[in-house]
């Protein structure tokens, strides 16, 4: 690393990213954990003009510190207005009104389907995840969607035990086909680097890596043959504002969080 | 017409054996005292609906309630796994239970059926998720006007509702604010409700248009200070993360599990017993 | 993204010939101002919605900006019929109006799938009258689950929909309260809105789950005093019911309706122009 | 008439007898005109638990004078809670929470069902009405309905010209037959009498007759040949608590509008 960069670790640079994808105005359906973090990030950034919508209801928030629950009183005393989770899920997710998801995912293919259901076989599971929540609605019907987990290869696999939430499905034009009302995810954002899908075949295909990493080092982490673009290009490093940004957040939220122990 | 009732005398009248109950609450205003309550009095074979089923389902089914679960989403909010859920649906202890998985915008949509007293609920749901293979309460229907295929489910329509809020009056008129999830559905869906709340007052002092449930249309209301502990409560108290992150350890083994119902639900003869006996192990309980 | 404008500018911008047109109002907050502004701006071949068509949209049909209306209830409230909704109806002046007929009921499903983004709405409406005989878009349909005849009507989508609120802040967000009727869902369900408001504030105030309408699901916001006159803004203004009760002499007679309309509408350049001429025949005016 | 009766009019003892059907404890859903004048007569005389709704989203309101319309502020400011439109219809009415409904008409028929739509054909009407409103939802929902109107030949028809509302339909069993969530008209209260559904055939029948009120001149006044009960009972005089409330609302009513002139 040349002298006087910044040091950081993989995570920080996930979730800086992350939320560098979020475009300044958009109105994002925000998943708990790294997406929450990366959303944040970007209003506190680039972004100030963002909506943060959380499915407790919460629309426009503006949470000082992260939430640990999807409907912490962070979320619903800092937001524009509070709704009921039917109101939510129908007049805003389902009615079309949401630019971004931005989601997590315990498993995801190729064509960025992902499983947060379960691990093994359904009715005998080898491990239990907390299930669908929200995210096939968000993953249907938000304009666009931004994925987030850490790259390796029970993550990234051949195939899902479970399809939780419709990705580009088997890819080429089988989403199109199905009507979903948002066009699906563009982007997946790890800690080793960035995919995006083939315009026509819709394949995730590595476009950015993260600094220090290489190309192969995303390969293997990967549980199929990754396509990797003909131009990889080098993720810029986190600038100073991108990183001490984060950083006070999380310390806030670790004090906050402490505070209530 | 709501009746107020210690919550001991309203779990007893209102929640019977092999009911089907919601107990709703969207990580605010959990009803946790209730859900203690329905233990103690070892209620049996209940089908438990919820969009998030957390540590009170978790302890419900570890403590044998349970015989069903219909829900979207399980777990604990911000640590992992519900430990004791995981158990009944992996080595079916203490009993089997039976799973009826959503999506949560089917959820909400089958709430708003039943408060609607439609048979169903119909959604852009259910697409690319391998959910209606294991659901055979996910069925799809065409739109009469563009043939579109639509998603449907059954309306839920609870025996009993059961929800905490911030505040009631003398007649029974129940008022809350903030994320106030899927309650007043539930309690609209349901055929009996029991509310408990922090405080019983002479005034609600009600904004227009605020989130009131009617006496009318709630069974019985109970006074329970602190009784969505360790959730929150907005205006009253914070959420307690402490307890959430213990409930993991806790949980984790049938036996330390059994050992923290008898100390602190069983062995306590209501909730002002189990804060007094938790105060010992949970800061700021 | 709201855009803060003049009623003439926001009007003019967004409403346009042959467009499908909501102004929603239950008898409080109805939009007047803006009806004045499209009929000053000689708006034709609008298809208006609205669930209880009342003087203004007797102005805008007798002003002849109006091919058809989708409507469950018309009528002047409290003193009688709607002459030129009748005349245009009985006696197809001043052109042929087509009629969508409803029932209140299906009016709001209707809102609410539009805003849903569902292709129809679902309710047990439309059984003992003989509505269904004379409006194709109502169409029934069974319950996949139990079989029950259901009745569907299609989604209302207005190109634009037209309210009027108490208050907006300065990026746009608007908030109202009261008798909100079907105004949030009428916004929701279309693809443009515009939102005239009794002022503009530093700061809403809003108390927790007020009706909020985010400046990002509204296209403009115009501050209009007194714009729903002479309907009410409650916390603003109260009902003007002597206009009411004169409206029925206007209306009655084709002449004295458009002398009304030069007068008083199409003869002042403004709703603040409208009230003073008005002023002079109307006792609080 | 007796020394030292009350004297009254013929609309008041019609509102009076309405007012007396409305039971205290009952949820009302309660249409404008008379059937609101006689709700809260009722809520100011024997009923004072009784919860008014009306359509307006107004819920357990207790207006001080009489609405003008059916969404006056006198009404929200004085309810227990508003609600949306769609919710009023949806959770409330359809929801099967309202016991009773009260509703006036334009014309009824023997078996009460009721239009509010069309004098004459309906593409070429002699007199086009307001329309259906919230009329067939309440007359479908509600747990029993109460219909108040003015008893003449003009009202009281062999055939209506457009059915708005469902009443008993063509009488017998048929109504049950299709399923309704309520039960229907359980009375039709006018200036001259009451008439309630004959227990299987459902024919309107008079049961009731005002004082100074003859039978035959209520057969008079009816478009059908009206069913007469073997005992018809005289409705007893309004109290004089009953005409004295209802004459100060009137009169608190006509000051307060006349106040808005």
């Amino acid at each position: 690393m040349p002298d006087g960069a910044l040091e950081y670790t993989a995570d920080e640079m996930m979730t800086i990213s992350a939320a560098r994808m979020l475009r300044n105005g958009a109105s994002c359906f925000v998943g708990i954990g790294l997406p929450s973090a990366a959303a944040n990030l970007a209003r506190l950034t680039h972004a100030p003009d963002a909506v943060l919508i959380y499915e407790s209801g919460c629309i426009g928030t503006k949470p000082n510190v992260l939430p640990l629950s999807i409907g912490d009183g962070e979320l619903s005393e800092t937001a524009d207005t509070v709704v009921s989770i039917i109101e939510i899920f129908t007049y805003w997710l389902q009615g079309g009104r949401i630019d971004i998801g931005f989601l997590g995912a315990a498993q995801i293919d190729r064509f960025a389907n992902i499983n947060s259901t379960v691990i093994g076989d359904y009715d005998s599971p080898k491990t239990r995840l907390p299930g669908a929540g929200g995210a096939p609605a968000i993953a249907a019907n938000c304009g666009e969607v931004l994925v987030t987990l850490r790259q390796n290869k029970r993550a990234f696999v051949e195939k899902l035990d479970f399809q939780t939430s419709g990705g580009h499905m088997e890819g080429g034009d089988s989403r199109e086909r199905m009507r979903f009302p948002g066009k699906g995810p563009t982007a997946v954002i790890t800690d080793l680097g960035i995919m995006t899908p083939d315009p026509v075949t819709k394949e995730l295909t590595l476009t950015s890596v993260h600094q220090g990493v290489t190309v192969d080092s995303v390969v293997a982490a990967t549980g199929w043959k990754l396509k990797v673009a003909d131009q990889v290009s080098m993720t810029p490093r986190p600038t100073e504002l991108e990183l001490t940004t984060l950083r006070d957040l999380q310390a806030r939220t670790a004090k906050a969080h402490a505070g209530q122990n | 017409m709501a009746v107020i009732l210690q919550l001991r005398e309203a779990i007893g009248e209102f929640v019977r054996d092999g009911d089907t109950v919601a107990l709703e609450g969207f990580t605010h205003l959990i009803p946790f005292a209730a859900g203690h309550e329905i233990i103690r009095q070892k209620r049996r074979g209940l089908t438990v609906i919820r969009m998030t089923p957390d540590v009170i389902y978790d302890q419900l089914i570890g403590a044998g309630c349970v015989s069903k679960i219909v829900f979207s989403w399980g777990g604990n909010p911000g640590v992992g796994s519900l430990h004791r859920l995981r158990d009944a649906i992996e080595k079916k202890w203490p009993n089997p239970i039976e799973v009826e998985e959503h999506e949560h915008a089917g959820m909400a949509a089958a709430y708003a059926a039943g408060a609607s007293h439609l048979p169903f609920g119909v959604l852009r749901g259910y697409v690319g998720t391998d959910l209606p293979k294991h659901n055979s309460n996910v069925r799809f229907i065409d739109c009469p006007f563009t043939g579109e295929k639509l998603a449907a489910v059954p309306a839920h329509r609870p025996d009993v509702t059961v929800i905490h809020a911030q505040k009631a009056d003398r007649k029974g008129n129940v008022m809350m604010w903030g994320v106030v999830g899927a309650q007043k559905e539930a309690v609209m869906a349901a055929k009996r409700s029991i509310v408990t709340v922090e405080e019983i007052v002479d005034d609600l002092n009600a904004p227009p248009n605020s989130v009131i449930l009617p006496a009318w249309v709630v069974s019985a209301v109970s006074e329970v200070k602190g009784g969505a502990f360790p959730s929150y409560a907005q205006g009253y108290y914070a959420r307690n993360n402490a307890f959430y992150k213990q409930w993991d350890n806790i949980a984790k083994e049938r036996e330390t599990f059994l050992q923290w119902i008898e100390e602190h639900v069983t062995g306590t003869k209501d909730f002002a017993g189990f804060k007094k006996s938790i105060e010992k192990v949970v800061a700021h309980a």
